[in-house]
């Protein structure tokens, strides 16, 4: 073995960093590019198959009611909001606040996937009638186990926080859960656009 | 036999031009790479002989940077060449035929379901397995499968193309030369997928109209007791539950249409010749032959199955 | 320990009973015993047990069943299961009883008002798959035999999907109907 | 890059006392060391441990699947032969298919980069040691689940890739095809957790001044693989989970022509996965060749530059040709040809590290070890592939040669010249690292001629076998077709392969049993893994060290700068920023924990018994929220001695 020549020391480095900067944030990013781009293949398996029809939903079949979905999607845009908030307490390390909206983000986040079993019947067809319905609801039905994973580390982590002392790095593993709640209600849009909106347009 | 290497058409013989030629350019280009690579072993060393560190010499570094330049821009010029060759050649694979003969040609698990398609029915013919078609004429196949993905090839004569359900795909090639053609299902498609063979005798304009006239005459009736005896154990037993015989009751489109077929060359899609121990060894019991088949085997006692096969080997 | 292995070795006969391609094999016999259908018989009375179909927990042969069903034209007239002027086959009314040998009889003797007799048109083999294509399509097969979705027109709910059939006793005391 | 502390100057130079060394160690030996015992067999979250377990566990499959491969040769030795009947034979060749490609190529060239990658930059662990772990358990579930299906007569029997309608609910009845698509999501699963982990590793762990420009090429191709890996799975896991399965579960109608389904869909999502795969299996091993070369030649390899840059090149084109597996389809032309183009284009990346590889040897005095020896036998072998493939890329001509054996000697020049030799060479040359011990050269020697003239001896003829007219995955031929004697002469080839493989395995056994006499570096290579002792400690690096150039260990006269002051008494691994490698932060990796396996099982009830019933997917999913749980909460034990660095930073807690 060679000798060893002190260059420097990394003693007075932070151990506890946010963002970028930290790897649990490029963690979240690696399966946020994964889950995104499996949507992306089906969405675009769904937009092959109207290739197979004439008219878009097939004949016979109603299109997909937008009341509940409409109601859902705002919902799972007013849940961005408490995610922010959760965000920035943690950049702050107030616990106290961090709890308190970590509560809000828990219940918004749990409102939009219990009506997501009336959402999935919106589509106003059962997935063994058509290609129509296979593709809508397997779209609808993978974004919905993004939510559920989720819906259980915002959860998860809401009761970490009350009911053990939670280590300072778990204010970035919080400030990353909200970052992966941007992507699951951003993704949610697309997909919402295409499978509800779309039939009437494509 | 059946291969790439002799072509028996104009599409065939293309593709086979284009091989060659890729052939030798590609083994030139291999022997380049192995000769650099065995010319740079010149200066090797014994394993383990010094090993210190080659410090690089930027004569030396510049002068194979030429090299490499070089090689890599060779290369991309072969590549373009080749692309460009492959272009022309796909364009006269491209041109579509002049008044082709159309031929249907369905796919089933393990057989071919042939149809010589015509606006008067009486000139229709339904067979199986072997088609006949005229030299200097362009045949068209209209593909189509009825339940899993198979692949039409005749080697000697045009390149593949998939029969998918679902989809109706064409191709087409004038056979230029005589003769019998074998080709075989060239997509996975279940147990037998290694024994469903087609054969395609290529004759001239006169033979055909020949061959033509006679499949689509009346099969002539059974004279005696014994092929009545034998049509008659056709109709009640099994058989025509599958199989039809125009010009018959029989019309079931289950399984090959057994019009004319002591005409037939080979039986069982191309697996036998098609003699009359061969037909009783296969009614006898098909799955030995091709295990998996969907033809069960048949309970006929011997005299009841050589009387049956007698009354085949009217179907000429 | 002991009978976690057990518990394995079932799964995986039943694994390879299910999977198994029976192909070249001497076609099961037919069935010599029937269940009777009236209890009044002649002689001294006896019950004979449920017979076993050979293909029922076979998905290879359950599946040459419901090719064979579409091209003998079963569906001419049992439509796929629901019935026209054949009888429905999908319910859990058995006019001849839903054990094997009674529908194996059904399908090679032929019945009253227009069922075919199939016993020289096809093999034993090839009735006893349809018999057991015909009890997977009202659920009385094993589940993991049935077959799935086919490529055609969904106009039923797939044999697998469907929830097992709870045993019910069919036709006059003495019927198997399990 | 922020950073509270970028590029200080560093303190005047002073070489670390010898007993501070032995002090460190120590310390760090009982931090990151193994208990031994079976509990810690199963909670280990080292890389390297799990590396050489998935190595193993790879190469048992490719054992697993020579096997499958010498069966099939000695059916198809002679024409009629009866030695297996179809249905066998479809389960052989499937099961073939899948375990080289799905449980044999990947994984194992991602074992190599999970192993060496954090040794390559100067890392103490991966990013992520426990994902690793639920990877690897992934594989192990895969691997016993398509296994024990075979032997219970379930093997999947529709090919590696599993054309619909073929493999759709009415033409497979059973649960055969369902145990292929349950392998293949196991094994994305397996492939995902293993990228991620290298790419972050990559980005965010690299020693000190190890700039871009600076990571060795091993590390480059693992990154790019990694990269691919997260763009191309995604494909097949969509297919087979949420296409293929549900149509043969639920009754859902993706390929169901008659309701407007599509069998061509079915191919595009494969083949969309199933190019970039081979690239997958292809381009690691590439990364392989360029430290061989180096050290062999005693040179720095000619052409950094162009090397990175084709890597990353083929990783892009690789996306844009997979219809060149569909040239038989009702495509339209102009489609087809677009994909001859681009198929064609592919080459010239190769073609240039190919000539960058001749250049270093040409203008340096190589020594003919075995490595090296696997890389002369790559460029004879992997070039002619290569050639065929250009051949095949063309429409008209793969009208000719589509799914015949011409394709099937293509695929085992390109994967058994292309990807297994390199490996074979990689292994003879890191395994002294790996276990401190040198594999016998003249073993070596007779398993590198072997291999070659088994390869060769297999695979060619089937060049002219397929131009003959066999078609691919038959299970026998009729006598009159005049295939007999070529592929007699393949099957003789293929029972060389198994010899030479044998080989192999009897050196590495020999070996073993030798002792550890390797030392840090035996053949005085460059790469910063040479650095350490042979097998590397627990902890991989005391100190990070201080990187200054591509090849450390030749361009350091005297000592080794690194950078010192990691805590000793917890498992401390330095976080560098993404372009400059400068010091950003330390971090606090995880200690073994049982739930990567506990949820890896979970992921098994969910996906196997989804076959069964709809049920075991709530069952598991209700136990996978428990594993979840157990993760977090082990994750997040709070300890005393955070720093943190935020804009509004708190002082340093007690």
């Amino acid at each position: 073995m060679k000798s060893l020549r002190v260059a420097g020391t990394v003693g007075d480095l932070p151990t506890v960093t946010f963002g970028s900067r930290s790897l649990m944030w490029w963690g979240t990013l690696g399966f946020m590019v994964i889950e995104g781009w499996t949507t992306a293949i089906i969405l675009a398996a769904y937009l092959y198959i109207r290739q197979n029809y004439e008219t878009w939903p097939p004949l016979r079949t109603p299109y997909p009611s937008l009341l509940i979905p409409t109601i859902n999607l705002a919902l799972l845009l007013l849940s961005i909001i408490p995610a922010v908030f959760v965000a920035r307490a943690a950049k702050r390390l107030d616990e106290r606040r961090l709890k308190r909206w970590l509560v809000v983000l828990s219940v918004a986040c749990l409102i939009p996937l219990v009506i997501r079993w009336w959402e999935l019947w919106a589509l106003n067809t059962r997935w063994d009638t058509t290609a129509y319905g296979s593709a809508a609801w397997t779209i609808v039905g993978f974004h919905t186990s993004l939510l559920l994973l989720d819906v259980i580390d915002t959860l998860g982590l809401t009761l970490f926080y009350f009911i053990k002392p939670m280590p300072v790095k778990s204010f970035s593993d919080a400030s990353d859960n909200s970052f992966y709640w941007y992507f699951t209600v951003g993704g949610w849009v697309v997909i919402y656009l295409i499978v509800y909106v779309g039939p009437r347009i494509l | 036999m059946h291969s790439v290497f002799d072509p028996a058409s104009p599409q065939a013989r293309a593709v086979a031009h284009l091989w060659w030629w890729m052939f030798g350019v590609g083994a030139a280009v291999w022997l380049a790479v192995m000769a650099a690579m065995l010319l740079s072993l010149r200066r090797r060393r014994a394993v383990r002989g010094p090993d210190e560190l080659m410090q690089p010499a930027p004569g030396m570094d510049s002068h194979i940077e030429r090299v490499v330049k070089a090689a890599t821009f060779v290369t991309v010029l072969i590549l373009i060449g080749f692309l460009a060759f492959d272009f022309s050649i796909g364009r006269i694979l491209a041109q579509q035929p002049v008044d082709p003969l159309t031929i249907e040609l369905t796919g089933h698990q393990w057989w071919w379901e042939v149809q010589y398609a015509n606006q008067d029915l009486s000139q229709r013919i339904v067979t199986a397995n072997e088609m006949h078609v005229p030299v200097g004429q362009p045949v068209r196949f209209i593909l189509r499968s009825r339940d899993v993905i198979h692949s039409f090839w005749m080697p000697n004569l045009t390149g593949k193309r998939d029969l998918i359900p679902g989809y109706q795909s064409t191709i087409w090639f004038q056979a230029d030369t005589a003769g019998t053609y074998r080709g075989q299902c060239a997509e996975f498609c279940g147990l037998q997928h290694a024994k469903m063979a087609l054969t395609i005798i290529a004759q001239p304009k006169a033979q055909y109209q020949l061959w033509y006239a006679a499949a689509v005459s009346a099969q002539t009736e059974p004279a005696d007791s014994t092929l009545l005896y034998g049509q008659r154990i056709f109709m009640t037993s099994g058989c025509s539950v599958c199989h039809a015989i125009s010009g018959t009751q029989a019309y079931s489109t289950v399984g090959p249409n057994l019009t004319h077929f002591k005409s037939r060359t080979l039986i069982a899609s191309g697996t036998l010749p098609n003699t009359r121990e061969n037909v009783a060894r296969w009614v006898l019991n098909p799955q030995a032959i091709k295990p998996g088949t969907q033809m069960p085997p048949s309970p006929l006692s011997t005299d009841q199955l050589s009387a049956l096969v007698t009354y085949l080997e009217t179907l000429k | 320990m002991r009978n976690a292995f057990l518990i394995l070795v079932a799964i995986a006969c039943a694994g390879c009973e299910r999977e198994e391609r029976r192909l070249n094999q001497p076609s099961p016999p037919a069935p010599t015993q029937f269940v009777a259908q009236v209890p009044l018989q002649p002689g001294p009375t006896f019950v004979a047990t449920a017979t076993e179909a050979p293909f029922d927990d076979n998905a290879y042969g359950t599946s040459e069943g419901e090719r064979l069903f579409s091209q003998m034209n079963c569906v001419g007239c049992h439509a796929h299961g629901g019935g026209s002027m054949g009888p429905a086959l999908m319910d859990d009314q058995w006019i001849y009883g839903s054990d094997p040998s009674q529908i194996f009889a059904s399908i090679a003797e032929g019945r009253a008002n227009g069922m075919p007799a199939w016993k020289y048109r096809l093999t034993n083999e090839q009735i006893w798959q349809i018999v057991s294509y015909v009890r997977s399509l009202s659920a009385l097969t094993p589940k993991g035999a049935r077959p799935s979705r086919s490529d055609q027109m969904m106009v039923k709910p797939a044999p697998a999907q469907t929830p097992n059939a709870k045993p019910k006793r069919s036709g006059p005391p003495g019927g198997a109907g399990h | 890059m922020t950073g509270p502390n970028t590029n200080r100057t560093l303190p005047v130079e002073a070489t670390v006392a010898e007993d501070d060394i032995e002090r460190d160690a120590r310390a760090l030996e009982t931090v990151w060391g193994e208990r031994p015992g079976f509990w810690s067999w199963l909670t280990t979250v080292d890389h390297k441990t799990l590396g050489k377990r998935l190595i193993v566990t790879a190469f048992l499959m490719f054992i697993a699947g020579g096997i499958e491969a010498a069966l099939m040769r000695a059916q198809l030795s002679r024409p009629e032969n009866s030695l297996i009947g179809p249905d066998r034979y479809n389960q052989l060749f499937t099961t073939h298919g899948t375990t080289m490609m799905f449980l044999f190529a990947v994984p194992i060239m991602t074992a190599m980069g999970l192993y060496f990658v954090p040794l390559m930059i100067g890392a103490r662990s991966l990013a992520f040691p426990r994902l690793n772990a639920f990877g690897y358990w992934n594989f192990v579930v895969a691997v016993v689940f398509l296994y024990v299906s075979l032997f219970v007569n379930t093997g999947p029997d529709v090919g590696w890739f599993a054309y619909v309608p073929l493999s759709g609910p009415q033409y497979s009845p059973g649960h055969r095809v369902d145990v292929w698509a349950q392998v293949v999501t196991f094994t994305e699963i397996s492939a995902l957790c293993g990228a991620v982990n290298v790419i972050v590793t990559a980005f965010k762990m690299r020693a000190p001044g190890m700039t871009v420009n600076r990571i060795p090429i091993f590390v480059w191709a693992q990154l790019v693989v990694a990269f691919m890996i997260v763009f191309a799975m995604p494909a097949v896991a969509t297919g087979s989970t949420l296409m293929l399965a549900t149509d043969r579960a639920v009754s859902m109608h993706w390929f169901n022509p008659s309701e407007g389904g599509d069998a061509l869909l079915w191919q595009h999502v494969f083949w969309f996965f199933g190019h970039p795969e081979v690239y997958i299996i292809f381009l690691p091993a590439l990364g392989m060749i360029t430290p061989i070369i180096e050290t062999f030649c005693r040179r720095k390899v000619f052409g950094y530059t162009p090397i990175v840059m084709a890597n990353i090149t083929t990783a892009f084109f690789a996306f844009g040709l997979w219809v060149h597996h569909m040239f038989a389809t009702p495509i339209p032309e102009l489609g087809q040809s677009l994909f001859t183009a681009a198929s064609i284009l592919i080459a010239i990346p190769t073609g240039i590290q190919i000539f960058c590889w001749l250049a270093t040897m040409w203008i340096s005095r190589p020594q003919l070890t075995v490595p090296i020896l696997f890389v002369l036998g790559f460029l004879f072998t992997f070039v002619n592939g290569g050639i065929t493939g250009v051949m095949l890329a063309s429409v008209a001509f793969d009208k000719q040669a589509h799914d015949t054996f011409f394709v099937v000697a293509h695929l085992h020049y390109v994967l058994l010249g292309g990807g297994v030799m390199p490996l074979f060479g990689a292994f003879y040359f890191w395994f002294p690292k790996m276990t401190g011990r040198k594999l016998s050269e003249t073993l070596g020697k007779w398993h590198f001629w072997l291999f070659v003239i088994g390869v060769n001896v297999t695979f060619f003829p089937m060049h002219i076998l397929g131009l003959e007219g066999m078609p691919r995955r038959v299970y026998t031929y009729l006598a009159d077709t005049g295939w007999g004697p070529l592929n007699l002469v393949a099957s003789i080839g293929a029972a060389t392969i198994a010899i030479s493989v044998l080989l192999f395995v009897i050196n590495v056994i020999v070996t073993m049993r030798r002792p550890v006499n390797a030392g840090a570096n035996p053949w005085n290579s460059s790469g910063l893994e040479w650095s350490v002792a042979s097998p590397p400690p627990s902890y991989n690096f005391l100190y990070a060290p201080l990187v200054e150039s591509r090849h450390p260990l030749w361009d350091i006269s005297v000592d080794l700068p690194v950078l010192t002051g990691f805590r000793t008494d917890r498992r401390e691994v330095l976080v560098t920023t993404t372009f400059s490698a400068q010091p950003d932060s330390r971090h606090e990796g995880p200690t073994p924990s049982i739930w990567p396996l506990y949820l890896a099982l979970c992921m098994g009830v969910v996906f196997i018994g989804s076959i069964f019933s709809p049920w075991f997917v709530l069952g598991g999913v209700g136990l996978s929220v428990i594993g979840l749980a157990g993760w977090g909460w082990t994750g997040s034990k709070p300890s005393g001695h955070e720093r943190v660095s935020t804009p509004a930073a708190m002082p340093e807690r007690a």
